[in-house]
């Protein structure tokens, strides 16, 4: 099994932690990971980016040009990545603040209120947790149990009592994602 | 009652950017300093009607795109090595307005040397000196003004003076040496200071037109990105914080 | 006898949201709007625009020069 | 698997220093690289191991520091990207010319200039040929994973200090910035002084005691003669590097017909470029150089008897492949590809550049 | 005869200066060059051409004038040493990736560090390679006499702009401290502003007119995309030098079965070598690249067609013998002779080494 | 009347050379500043005792081979970068003495950077500074140093200000440095000028033993071969010109 | 009453020649030899050794440290 | 024609401004030259030598390991050079300070007692134009009037009164060179 991801969003929306617990929880499951993060001078706004990648044998290229998965947090990396979807993968995107939408019809598309969401649960830091139930849902390649254990690892101790809140935004997110149909 | 719509017209325009700024949109964060300093700058060309004489030499750290924004020649510099470049063009070009426009780490850390000497040389240039206490562009690093305790990614637990030694009031040491004409410390953290500080940049580009020596202008500035505060905050904590280790105001000229 | 009366122009696509015209108002007509610009930025607005004098603080203050200001002398109000 | 941890190659570095007994680190922060000198200011080493970890004033102070730390003995290092690696070129040649053992890090940007803060591999030239004057050389090491970024640090300065040489791992922004599970060393504990003097000991400058002649640690002799007979010296040094320290890794090259030359984040991208060749049913070969001086001269030259080309995949505008060129001695083509400028190249840009450069030139 | 003067190559090289229109010098004192700075500051070209003049406060400062000065269009330069090459390498590779033209002189002495002040060649790799980071090359011209010291200076310039790319004289001290009689140029006026700006209008800053677009001089692009445009850019450059500009001298080649290939003062060392040779019999002829980069190339393929081997001799522990390995490409066998340190072969040693290592080698 | 003889005996010898310097003779030119500084601060390496405690850091410059001549460990720097290298044994030994011996070129021009930075953490270090106004290993150049109007080969005609700015006093700056504990300026002409500048040196080694930052010891110096003076002559010359500029005396601890 | 005589001795090989311990002598011990070593140097001695005090001046100033100086009380003289 | 000759001695004696007289007469004439001297850092004291080459056609090498003429001016460079001399040279010295003198016997071996007779004429500085004329008696290798305009050449023109005085010595060394028997 492999699985080759792209988190793409704005800088802040916490693309690059998401792929962390992601990849966190792959070395749980005692799977090989990488993450490449887009990297720029350290100014505030701006897109990033990370790609993660999770195996069960030696990764080759951490850099790739085609994913399985595009998670999609903003309109520039929509306009970037939705093309680099490999035919049958799955994009999960934000709807909040996308005017132009996906319009492939070869892979699967998914839509994630998470913004919103985030906004209901008064807590703007669990934003990237929601989305990543979304994806967890449709992409179960880690067990949840290695999820919370990959948080674990990637928390630093005095913000493990956050852990349950992240659960709770996880289970949010496999709650809420839906499919998007485009025509 | 005046109508918004009424007021807003060409006729009653009374303070706009600067024709020297380009379209371009900066790309610093959101309430830098750097872009109050760059507009006061081109206010002062447009004003002095120096666009065809002024040279400009960019450092690196977060101004280093500088040259997108000032619709004047421009140089990149190497880091730190900004004066060495203004050297040679006030040198060769002598009738031109050089200026070098410089952050703390460029500055008074790998760049003492060539700060050092140019402004002992007494060359006829501008150094505008942006003191925001940290490493901007990569990330929010100590600098030699960082100030005791401040927290930076290299000085976590705030800047330990026993470690890494006080703040280095580089522009005290410039201020001595006799080559430098006009040195001053500015700041552009209320509407009063921007002005205070467009003056002093003004009087210092005026006197380059009489080659007397260098002019120096500290703007003691905010990061807010590397400190870790809102603008507004960062501001606050400047005032509180940064102006009694760099007092504002005129060192010599 | 005349009054002056300002208004401001803020260019909302360049704005970056960073308050500093907000607190360098001193007739608090500024304010950070809740919707944000294509870059995710809450925008300055004037709030209260009755209050401006045009008197440009905000537009020195403004990092991104994206504040225009006007200025009119204005009859006495009632 | 609790050992495991996902870390940033860059913060490895730092972690690895520590764990091997590092005495001292000296900086200045650079992009893709800061986190080196930030992870080492966050672990507080000195209250942990006493080393020392300095932020310099730039650079050249910093590679002068570790000049100075060096002459001592201790197990000291610097890190840096392309322009600050540029800055420390007298430094360098100063410590090779000194004969000291330390280790320097290159997290690879693209130039040339300010150029960009993006990976590359367009330092190979300075790295392994000699960017300062003189004639002297590094140790270059190129991790391609973020297990490697540890491992070579120990044996950076394990290297270095069997030849008193320093020695370079030459990495870049991708293999910096990429986070992968990385099986941290064991903790080794500084050297003791006592065990500096019996590693050392000879040549430190450690205090003249009376038991011995005071210590003189140069790169000077004015009298052409003796310096002649020093720079000999060094030659033989590299000599022996070449015949013992040797290092690279192959990939299906036993049946190959065709042979990738890659290194660091290159080789990673080539061994995706193998599968897609496989898959095709062209028979190529990864061979992974991971030292870069002394080169893999000797298997290149014995695969050069057997296969029908060479294609070297650099970052760069064709650095590495001259060292290829030169062990295979025009016995069958060999070739460059290659991006520049902060862009990496795809598996797929690599098999197409096999084919038109190699397969199907007529 | 009256035209000529006993001079060392050092004056001459600031004579020549002041005589092509200078427009700036900026160094630093070292020795074996710094008769270069002391005559320009004895004859005060300042008062007669206007040509600036100036003692910067170390080398890194000197480099960066220049980039200053080139940026405006100005024929500007500088020279140093070994050492003081070394720390210009960052500004070096600045200026090749902002394409300024400006001229550097490395008056070479032996390494590694502080090594000694004596002459040696062993700053090739450096010059030729690219000492600096990232991809970019140097026009490197050695001159074998203190009359092509003269001349090129002009020649370094000319194509400095030609190219928009930095030239290098890769001297010694043997052809710095040396006096040979020497034809001075003639003197042609620094360029005035209307010429400056016909050269160099296009991109130089000279201060925005109200006719053109501002000018910006940077080596920085953060788009990578862009940079690999860039970094083409470069390569074309390059390869359009390689068939351009490529200058060499052969002397007694036409017959010879050995070839000598020796730049500046070894190849003075190996004409006598080749007179000895032919006096025993011995068909020996001299390549001597007078452009290092571009290197000639072709003309030593060419060659390997027909003679049974090359011998490189350079005061070096074998830089150059590479571009004549990646030249000759396995054809015939080529070897090295160095003396290193300072230390100067003789002819005689040479003589010895291509009879040792080429002649009789069963 | 007693013989020379008689008084030429072991037990009446009253001055000798330490044991700390080695039997190599000086390569410095007759009458040269450097050798009574070696001596001096041999004489406090050996009254102090630290032989086996002194790192010492030789600069590139006359002075490039005083490891010859001292016998304790010796690291020779780059140019300018002393400071540097005993910023990172220092660190590295704590309890070492560690000195950096430097020219005025070396740094006041070249190392500028180090040297401010050094004093400015306050590294537990001694600095020896001499400063005779030129560059005297490359053949008397121009330094920082050199007076106004003094002819050098890269100033013929005498240092132009104008052109290459005033002489810097580097060592009024160092005195306000906060890492700074001890700043003094010193000369070696004669008799007296010796005993005061060992007392000096002295009192900058003992001060090392207890960390409370840099010591930094310039001495006025005569490099009669650059200025092309007999050693005589040199030192009324210095006494004349240098002392007004660099006046003699502790600016600082 | 003692009074103070001293000697100098110059390691004659080693002097340089500078002159610096004559000028530094109080009593104007010391002068510079017509012969030269072997180094072509010429080198220091005692012109007049009666005036020598001893008091080391001369072995202060001395770049090259190749002056002892030695000192005895002796009985006062005629 | 070609004549390869070292002059060695103390720094001070005039070594390099006497080769350079000769190389600039060489100049004078059209022959080709060239002047080589060591160097090192700058210290009063020390010895100092320069390789001169004379001749017809275009010099290879300035750099030599033997020579024609060795002329020698103190103790260190007759130990140092006298075995440079080729078989059937010339080797001239100033006996001065010359404790162990030269003992080739296939050489030819000149004194010229310049130290002496420049201390006669009051005048140090012509010390090195003595020991040129004692070279040009036995190397004629330029005319008189070709040394003049050399030394014109290569003197300021403010030390040019100094000529004649120079060309009196030359004539004196002319004079009192006289052969050295070993034996
Ligand atoms: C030789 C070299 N060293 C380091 C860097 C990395 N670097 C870029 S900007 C910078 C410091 C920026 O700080 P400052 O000068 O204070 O400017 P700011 O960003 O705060 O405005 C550094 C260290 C570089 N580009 N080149
Ligand atoms: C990088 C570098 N630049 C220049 C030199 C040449 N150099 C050697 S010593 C020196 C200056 C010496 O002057 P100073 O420091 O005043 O010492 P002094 O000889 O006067 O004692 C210079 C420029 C060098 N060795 N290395
Ligand atoms: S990082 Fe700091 S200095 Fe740089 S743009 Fe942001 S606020 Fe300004
Ligand atoms: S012009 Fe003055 S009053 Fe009006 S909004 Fe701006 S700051 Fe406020
Ligand atoms: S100061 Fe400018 S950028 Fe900031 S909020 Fe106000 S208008 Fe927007
Ligand atoms: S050149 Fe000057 S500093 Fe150097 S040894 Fe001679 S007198 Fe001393
Ligand atoms: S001071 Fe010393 S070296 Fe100088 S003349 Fe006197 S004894 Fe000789
Ligand atoms: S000891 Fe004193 S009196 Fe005697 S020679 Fe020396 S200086 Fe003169
Ligand atoms: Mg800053
Ligand atoms: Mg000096």
């Amino acid at each position: 099994m492999t699985e080759e991801i792209i988190i793409a969003g704005f800088g802040g929306q916490g693309v690059l932690s998401m792929g962390k617990i992601l990849a966190y929880s792959g070395i749980m499951q005692d799977q090989e990971v990488s993450w490449m993060p887009s990297y720029g001078p350290e100014m505030r706004g701006g897109t990033a980016n990370v790609t993660v990648i999770l195996s069960d044998s030696r990764i080759s290229s951490p850099i790739l040009q085609e994913f399985d998965t595009a998670i999609i947090l903003n309109q520039q990396s929509l306009d970037k990545f939705e093309k680099s979807v490999k035919p049958g993968g799955v994009l999960i995107y934000d709807p909040n603040g996308i005017t132009r939408h996906p319009v492939r019809k070869d892979i699967k598309v998914y839509q994630v209120d998470a913004t919103e969401e985030a906004l209901k649960m008064k807590n703007a830091k669990i934003f990237n947790m929601i989305v990543l139930g979304a994806f967890l849902k449709l992409k179960p390649i880690v067990k949840m149990e290695n999820v919370i254990k990959g948080l674990k690892e990637s928390l630093p101790p005095r913000h493990h009592h956050l852990i349950p809140l992240n659960e709770e935004a996880i289970k949010k997110g496999i709650e809420i994602v839906k499919q998007f149909s485009v025509n | 009652m005046v109508e918004v719509k009424d007021i807003i017209k060409e006729e009653n325009l009374v303070y706009t950017k600067s024709k020297i700024l380009t379209d371009k949109v900066f790309h610093y964060c959101p309430g830098c300093s750097h872009g109050v300093v760059h507009k006061l700058i081109a206010e002062v060309i447009e004003e002095m009607d120096i666009q065809d004489k002024t040279i400009a030499i960019s450092p690196v750290g977060c101004s280093v795109l500088a040259y997108n924004y000032l619709a004047v020649d421009w140089q990149e510099a190497a880091h730190g090595r900004a004066p060495a470049l203004a050297t040679a063009v006030s040198r060769l070009m002598p009738d031109k307005y050089v200026f070098a426009y410089q952050g703390d780490g460029d500055l008074a850390s790998i760049g003492t040397a060539e700060i050092i000497h140019a402004c002992n040389r007494g060359e006829n240039i501008v150094i505008i000196f942006i003191n925001n206490g940290i490493y901007g562009m990569t990330g929010g690093q100590m600098a030699p003004t960082t100030l005791e305790g401040m927290p930076t990614s290299t000085s976590p637990y705030g800047r330990d003076v026993k470690l890494a030694g006080h703040p280095l009031k580089i522009t005290d040491l410039i201020a001595q040496l006799p080559g430098t004409e006009y040195v001053t410390r500015q700041a552009v953290h209320t509407p009063a200071a921007v002005r205070k500080c467009k003056k002093a940049i003004l009087k210092a580009f005026q006197n380059v037109g009489k080659k007397n020596g260098t002019q120096f202008i500290e703007v003691v500035s905010t990061c807010n990105s590397g400190w870790k505060l809102s603008p507004v905050k960062a501001n606050e904590w400047m005032v509180e914080n940064m102006f009694p280790v760099y007092p504002l105001g005129d060192l010599k000229g | 006898m005349a009054k002056v009366r300002g208004a401001i122009k803020v260019d909302v696509e360049k704005c970056k949201g960073c308050g500093l015209c907000v607190v360098a108002c001193p007739t608090s007509v500024i304010a950070l709007s809740r919707d944000v610009n294509s870059k995710g930025y809450n925008y300055a607005y004037m709030e209260v625009p009755e209050a401006c004098t045009g008197c440009a603080n905000c537009g020195l203050v403004c990092p991104d020069s994206v504040i225009d200001v006007y200025r009119v002398k204005a009859g006495v109000e009632a | 698997m609790a050992e495991y941890r996902l870390m940033k190659g860059n913060e490895v570095i730092a972690e690895a220093a520590i764990r091997c007994g590092c005495d001292g680190y000296f900086g200045y922060p650079i992009t893709p690289q800061s986190e080196i000198m930030e992870t080492l200011m966050l672990r507080k080493p000195w209250e942990e191991t006493g080393m020392v970890v300095l932020q310099a004033e730039s650079e050249i102070a910093a590679i002068n520091m570790v000049y100075g730390g060096a002459s001592c003995g201790k197990k000291v290092m610097t890190s840096s990207s392309s322009p600050g690696i540029s800055l420390k070129q007298e430094g360098i040649t100063y410590i090779a010319g000194a004969e000291l053992p330390c280790l320097i890090v290159n997290v690879v940007r693209g130039g040339p200039g300010l150029g960009t803060i993006q990976p590359a591999q367009s330092d190979y030239f300075q790295a392994v040929k000699g960017g300062g004057h003189g004639d002297y050389h590094l140790i270059v090491l190129a991790p391609a994973s973020v297990q490697e970024m540890n491992d070579f640090v120990a044996l950076g300065f394990e290297l270095a200090f069997k030849y008193r040489n320093p020695a370079m791992i030459l990495s870049d922004g991708v293999i910096g910035q990429m986070m992968e599970k990385v099986k941290l060393s064991e903790y080794k504990p500084r050297w003791t002084d006592e065990e500096i003097q019996k590693i050392s000991g000879s040549w430190a400058t450690t205090g003249k005691t009376p038991d011995r002649d005071y210590h003189v640690i140069t790169s000077l002799d004015l009298d052409s003669a003796k310096q002649e007979i020093f720079n000999h010296k060094l030659i033989e040094k590299y000599k022996t590097m070449a015949e013992k320290e040797v290092r690279y890794e192959t990939i299906s090259c036993d049946d190959a017909d065709y042979i990738l030359v890659a290194y660091g984040s290159s080789s990673r991208i080539c061994q995706k470029a193998v599968d897609l060749c496989r898959e095709k049913g062209i028979k190529v070969g990864l061979l992974r150089p991971i030292t870069l001086f002394p080169y893999p001269t000797k298997i290149i030259q014995e695969m050069a008897k057997r296969v029908k080309g060479f294609l070297s995949v650099e970052m760069s505008a064709g650095q590495m492949v001259e060292d290829v060129r030169l062990a295979v001695n025009g016995k069958v083509p060999v070739e460059h590809y290659g991006r520049l400028g902060g862009m990496i190249p795809t598996p797929n840009d690599v098999v197409k550049a096999l084919e038109e450069k190699l397969i199907n030139v007529k």
